[in-house]
């Protein structure tokens, strides 16, 4: 965990407009583990205030890419940086996913902009494992499959791929994937969570998910990003002891 | 350029290397931005505020940006003074640097109780006594708003403690200086200002709060008028030492709150977004006095011209 | 999309045909911002706070920009009672939009005297009693934070008019709803939050002031969450309609305060950096209202769910 | 005076980091005199809150000029402004010179920046009045020659032209100028002002400064900009009554 002036290498927009931001950052990109996060000074301003926590999409050598959509000022001046432009990143923060563990096939459950912290798991899942993913969506316009492998879409309005949303699609394929010994990994809104945790534990299965939660600090300072425990009293802190929680271990 | 320079400070009794003190609830324990900066060129932290008993704090949203500030509803979750003294002072006791113990409870007693089981212990220098969390049914504006509670507080506090007893301040109150001149009568070695104001935001659509707490507390740049205003009418009213705290980003803001009258300040929310803030505002005050040729930056204090 | 959408508002028996007034010292006498803005559009604008005899105001420097916000230091710079009827009524008469005439005096008397003579101007539709700007010696902050002088002052200035009667708080206390209860008490028909709190801004190099009057008033979007935070406290503790201000940019800003209480809002800083910020947001509001398939917007206030 | 949004057409760095930048404005370029200014929203958000005056460099066509130098935030982000982006510009605001009196020789003195509204008055002032200009500096480096005519320079550290202050300058050439009807034409920081205002008095010249003030509405409004009256009780508004005072009305 350091703070580290970073040199911004690249925006791309995807498709739906959503923007994928490069930067030069070796300090990050060689200690970084899939699933944990960024928290990104977006302006050298005090607007806005508070940095903006963001996953660690993917890691290439020395480069880190973040994932995002235009949902307020932050991302909007975020997808504004000129090339060259530093950029104030404090990371890498929290714990990431558990995908050493033993188990055959890697399910991959996301939900919009969920998708985000996949690409850089994909890289690093052993490749012994077999990997099956499954994306949604609102509508064709919110699916994103940018770095993803193997998936299968769901959309609520039905306009891509599977009419319902990611769960009942999971539902779906329960055979083909049951088949295995899975581990599933989500990230997304805190419905999709929810009803994922149900889906999990309903059919025992390992899950560890992705949550999300408003955050000052990032790094376990400010008490501010709590998250309902669920198998001891209190909160556990989202920066801190999370993102990323065995389903079993809280409220959703 | 830090040659000849003496950032030391005193509180009352209290001596600091330097005036730069993390404020309460902004660095936890100490130890997760130990990470990020040199906790030892600080002057001091100040704990998380803590209470007799842990306490959970309140459910999610705690927090909600606002323009150049934020709101706030942790709801003092805290450990508790019995694993505070296990689980905390062998790391603090560490920290080059000097560790002042804040306290909310839930009743004066219970205020009087923490301060006497903790002033045992040798790493705590002060105690900070946090009458104006407005997050906690009890406990909180209660008695920061009134006068004789703050005035019986920091007499049964003074009675438990050999200790430097810093009063902080609630800003909600029209007369500050009031509340300055009880904690000077009844013993009390020096004040905060300014804890957070009070404030809330809603959402348009589903009309419910932001916060579970439905307010909170409002720290960041926004509040630092008010607060070096807080400062000032203390400073003109009462001979008191004052911590001068609320808004402070760099040291221009810390040397601005040395000039209306505080002996040292705070840094709070910066902490969150800069966590090494602390250390480059000691340098930048350093740099000034040397600019400025000014021998020590106690001789800043309350030199307002007006 | 202005379609089917009621958009007038009735605080007390004061009706204006929607919520979005202009507030004092932030629209001088309607004329400048008259270039600039369809006044026609608006609930109502506020005019500059009135004493009896014509004040020069503070010298140089008014105002300071802070983060978010702003403090300004005017001195209630007026032409005073005579001049207003003379010079400023026959234009205000002209303007398609009521107008709400706003007093500051020094004394109980000098409010009630202004009323008494402003009142047989038909143009003023409702009065505004100034009893908390932070910038004059008397009359200032002295009734303002004193309940026993704003229930003088309500009872006084009530009895020296039929007209709806409408008393601008003060946020620099700790219990504002104690103040809105002694309005309605005493006869008030509405009460206006929040006036500015009191900050102050000094230059590191000087150590002078920035605001020759040393403090003045915070305003601007920095002030918003407490601003919401006094609206709600009254709301939830008096029954009186409230008239909510204090930071507001946007339409969204505007729906937040009516849904925390708010039967109409003023707009104040933002008048200086767009002025036409009411118009848009009467437009906006009504775009909300139309999506939300609400068909009167006085159905908003205090509908907040907690 | 009117809100504009108007098209960034080009950011010019002359010497010494003085800014020039060149708006598409018809509105305010076809109706603005000169000594007016205009005042612009370098943001779109909150940050920096207050709009920030200029006055105006010069006209061109349909196009404007403002010049100015990096002294905090609201400068800064102004000249990082992109081509073709668009300004929020309030103008033309206030009142100007007066420049069609009866002189014969219109006497130029500005300090530092106090040059930018002068390329503008020069294209105005009648072909037939003379012209004199004195322009003064801190040091080489503070002197702005930008659109400047027939001009003399003083530093005062001597670095450049004559060594002392501008208005020391003026008295040494008071004989060429003062064989004609003169018009002091005068802005710059108000120690200037109020040494030039002492001087023209002396020697009873006709003098008009522009003054300036902090602002927040910069039209008459907010009453923020009190500059006290000489010739009555009480204070002029800068924005509204000025910025240009003839030197007898006001206590400088
Ligand atoms: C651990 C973590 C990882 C994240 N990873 C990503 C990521 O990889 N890509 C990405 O695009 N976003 C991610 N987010 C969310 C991202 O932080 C927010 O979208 C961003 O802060 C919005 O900033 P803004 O200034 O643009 O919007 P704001 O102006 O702050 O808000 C605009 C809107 O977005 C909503 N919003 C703000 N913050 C969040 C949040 N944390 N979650 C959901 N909604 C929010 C607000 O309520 C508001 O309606 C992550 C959040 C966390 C906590
Ligand atoms: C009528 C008028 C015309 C002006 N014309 C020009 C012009 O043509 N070119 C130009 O460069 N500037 C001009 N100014 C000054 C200009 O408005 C300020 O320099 C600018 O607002 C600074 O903004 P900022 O955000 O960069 O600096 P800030 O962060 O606001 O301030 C940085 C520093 O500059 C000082 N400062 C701020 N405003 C002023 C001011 N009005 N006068 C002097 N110092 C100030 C501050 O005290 C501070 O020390 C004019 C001002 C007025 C009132
Ligand atoms: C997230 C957060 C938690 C806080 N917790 C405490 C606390 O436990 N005890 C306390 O006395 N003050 C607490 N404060 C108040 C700060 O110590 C400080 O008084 C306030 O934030 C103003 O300073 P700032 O503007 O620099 O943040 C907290 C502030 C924040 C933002
Ligand atoms: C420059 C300025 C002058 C003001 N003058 C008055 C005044 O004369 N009378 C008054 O009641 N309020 C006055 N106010 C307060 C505003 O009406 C309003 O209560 C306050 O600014 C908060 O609203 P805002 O944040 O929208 O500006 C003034 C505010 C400003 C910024
Ligand atoms: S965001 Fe500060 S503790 Fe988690
Ligand atoms: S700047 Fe507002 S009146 Fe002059």
């Amino acid at each position: 965990m350091q703070i580290t002036n970073s040199k911004v290498a690249q925006i791309i927009e995807l498709e739906n407009s959503i923007n994928l931001i490069k930067v030069h950052c070796p300090e990050i990109a060689l200690s970084a583990a899939p699933g944990q996060f960024c928290n990104i000074k977006v302006s050298e301003s005090t607007f806005p205030l508070l940095r903006r926590p963001f996953s660690i999409c993917d890691v290439d050598g020395e480069f880190i890419y973040f994932m995002f959509n235009l949902v307020g000022e932050g991302t909007k001046l975020l997808a504004h940086k000129k090339i060259g432009e530093e950029l104030d990143i404090l990371g890498p923060l929290g714990n990431g996913f558990n995908y050493n563990d033993d188990y055959e096939a890697a399910v991959f459950v996301g939900g919009g902009l969920g998708v985000a912290p996949f690409p850089f798991l994909l890289q690093r899942i052993p490749s012994d494992k077999k990997i099956f993913s499954f994306i949604g969506g609102r509508s064709a316009k919110d699916v994103i499959t940018y770095g993803q492998k193997n998936y299968l879409i769901s959309t609520d309005d039905g306009s891509k791929g599977f009419k319902g949303n990611v769960i009942e699609l999971l539902n779906e394929n329960l055979k083909l994937i049951a088949s295995s010994n899975i581990k599933i990994f989500g990230c997304g809104p805190t419905p999709m969570l929810r009803a994922l945790k149900d889906f999990a534990i309903q059919n025992n299965l390992n899950c560890e998910v992705s949550t999300e939660c408003a955050m000052a600090c990032g790094f376990g300072i400010c008490q501010g990003c709590p998250i309902q425990a669920a198998d001891k009293e209190g909160y556990y802190l989202v920066c801190k002891d999370g993102p990323v929680f065995d389903v079993k271990k809280v409220v959703i | 350029m830090t040659n000849n320079i003496d950032l030391s400070v005193n509180i009352g009794s209290l001596k600091l290397k330097n005036p730069v003190i993390l404020a309460s609830g902004t660095v936890g324990y100490g130890n997760e931005i130990s990470n990020l900066t040199d906790l030892s060129k600080l002057g001091a932290i100040v704990t998380k505020s803590l209470s007799l008993k842990p306490r959970k704090g309140n459910p999610p949203q705690r927090i909600v940006e606002t323009a150049a500030g934020m709101l706030n509803a942790i709801g003092l979750a805290n450990i508790g003074v019995e694993e505070f003294i296990k689980e905390k002072i062998p790391f603090l006791s560490q920290l080059n640097t000097s560790i002042i113990c804040n306290i909310a409870a839930s009743s004066i007693d219970e205020y009087a109780e923490c301060v006497r089981i903790l002033t045992k212990e040798d790493t705590i220098k002060a105690f900070e006594i946090n009458i104006s969390c407005p997050n906690v049914k009890e406990g909180g504006l209660i008695f920061g708003h009134d006068i004789k509670a703050v005035a019986k507080v920091t007499e049964k506090v003074r009675a438990a403690t050999d200790k430097p007893v810093i009063i902080k301040l609630s800003p909600n109150v029209p007369d500050i200086a009031s509340y300055a001149r009880v904690v000077k009568e009844e013993g009390g070695d020096a004040v905060s200002a300014i804890n957070t104001l009070v404030g809330t935001s809603f959402n348009i659509y589903t009309r419910k709060p932001k916060l579970f707490n439905i307010t909170g507390g409002l720290s960041g740049p926004a509040i630092k008028p008010v607060a070096l205003a807080k400062v000032l009418e203390i400073k003109r009213n009462v001979d008191i030492p004052i911590i001068g705290l609320g808004g402070i980003m760099c040291w221009q803001d810390a040397v601005e709150f040395m000039i209306v009258g505080a002996s040292a300040v705070q840094l709070g929310t910066v902490n969150f977004i800069n966590p090494n803030a602390g250390v480059e505002i000691v340098n930048g005050l350093s740099d000034y006095l040397t600019k400025m040729s000014i021998d020590k930056v106690s001789s800043l204090t309350g030199t307002f011209v007006i």
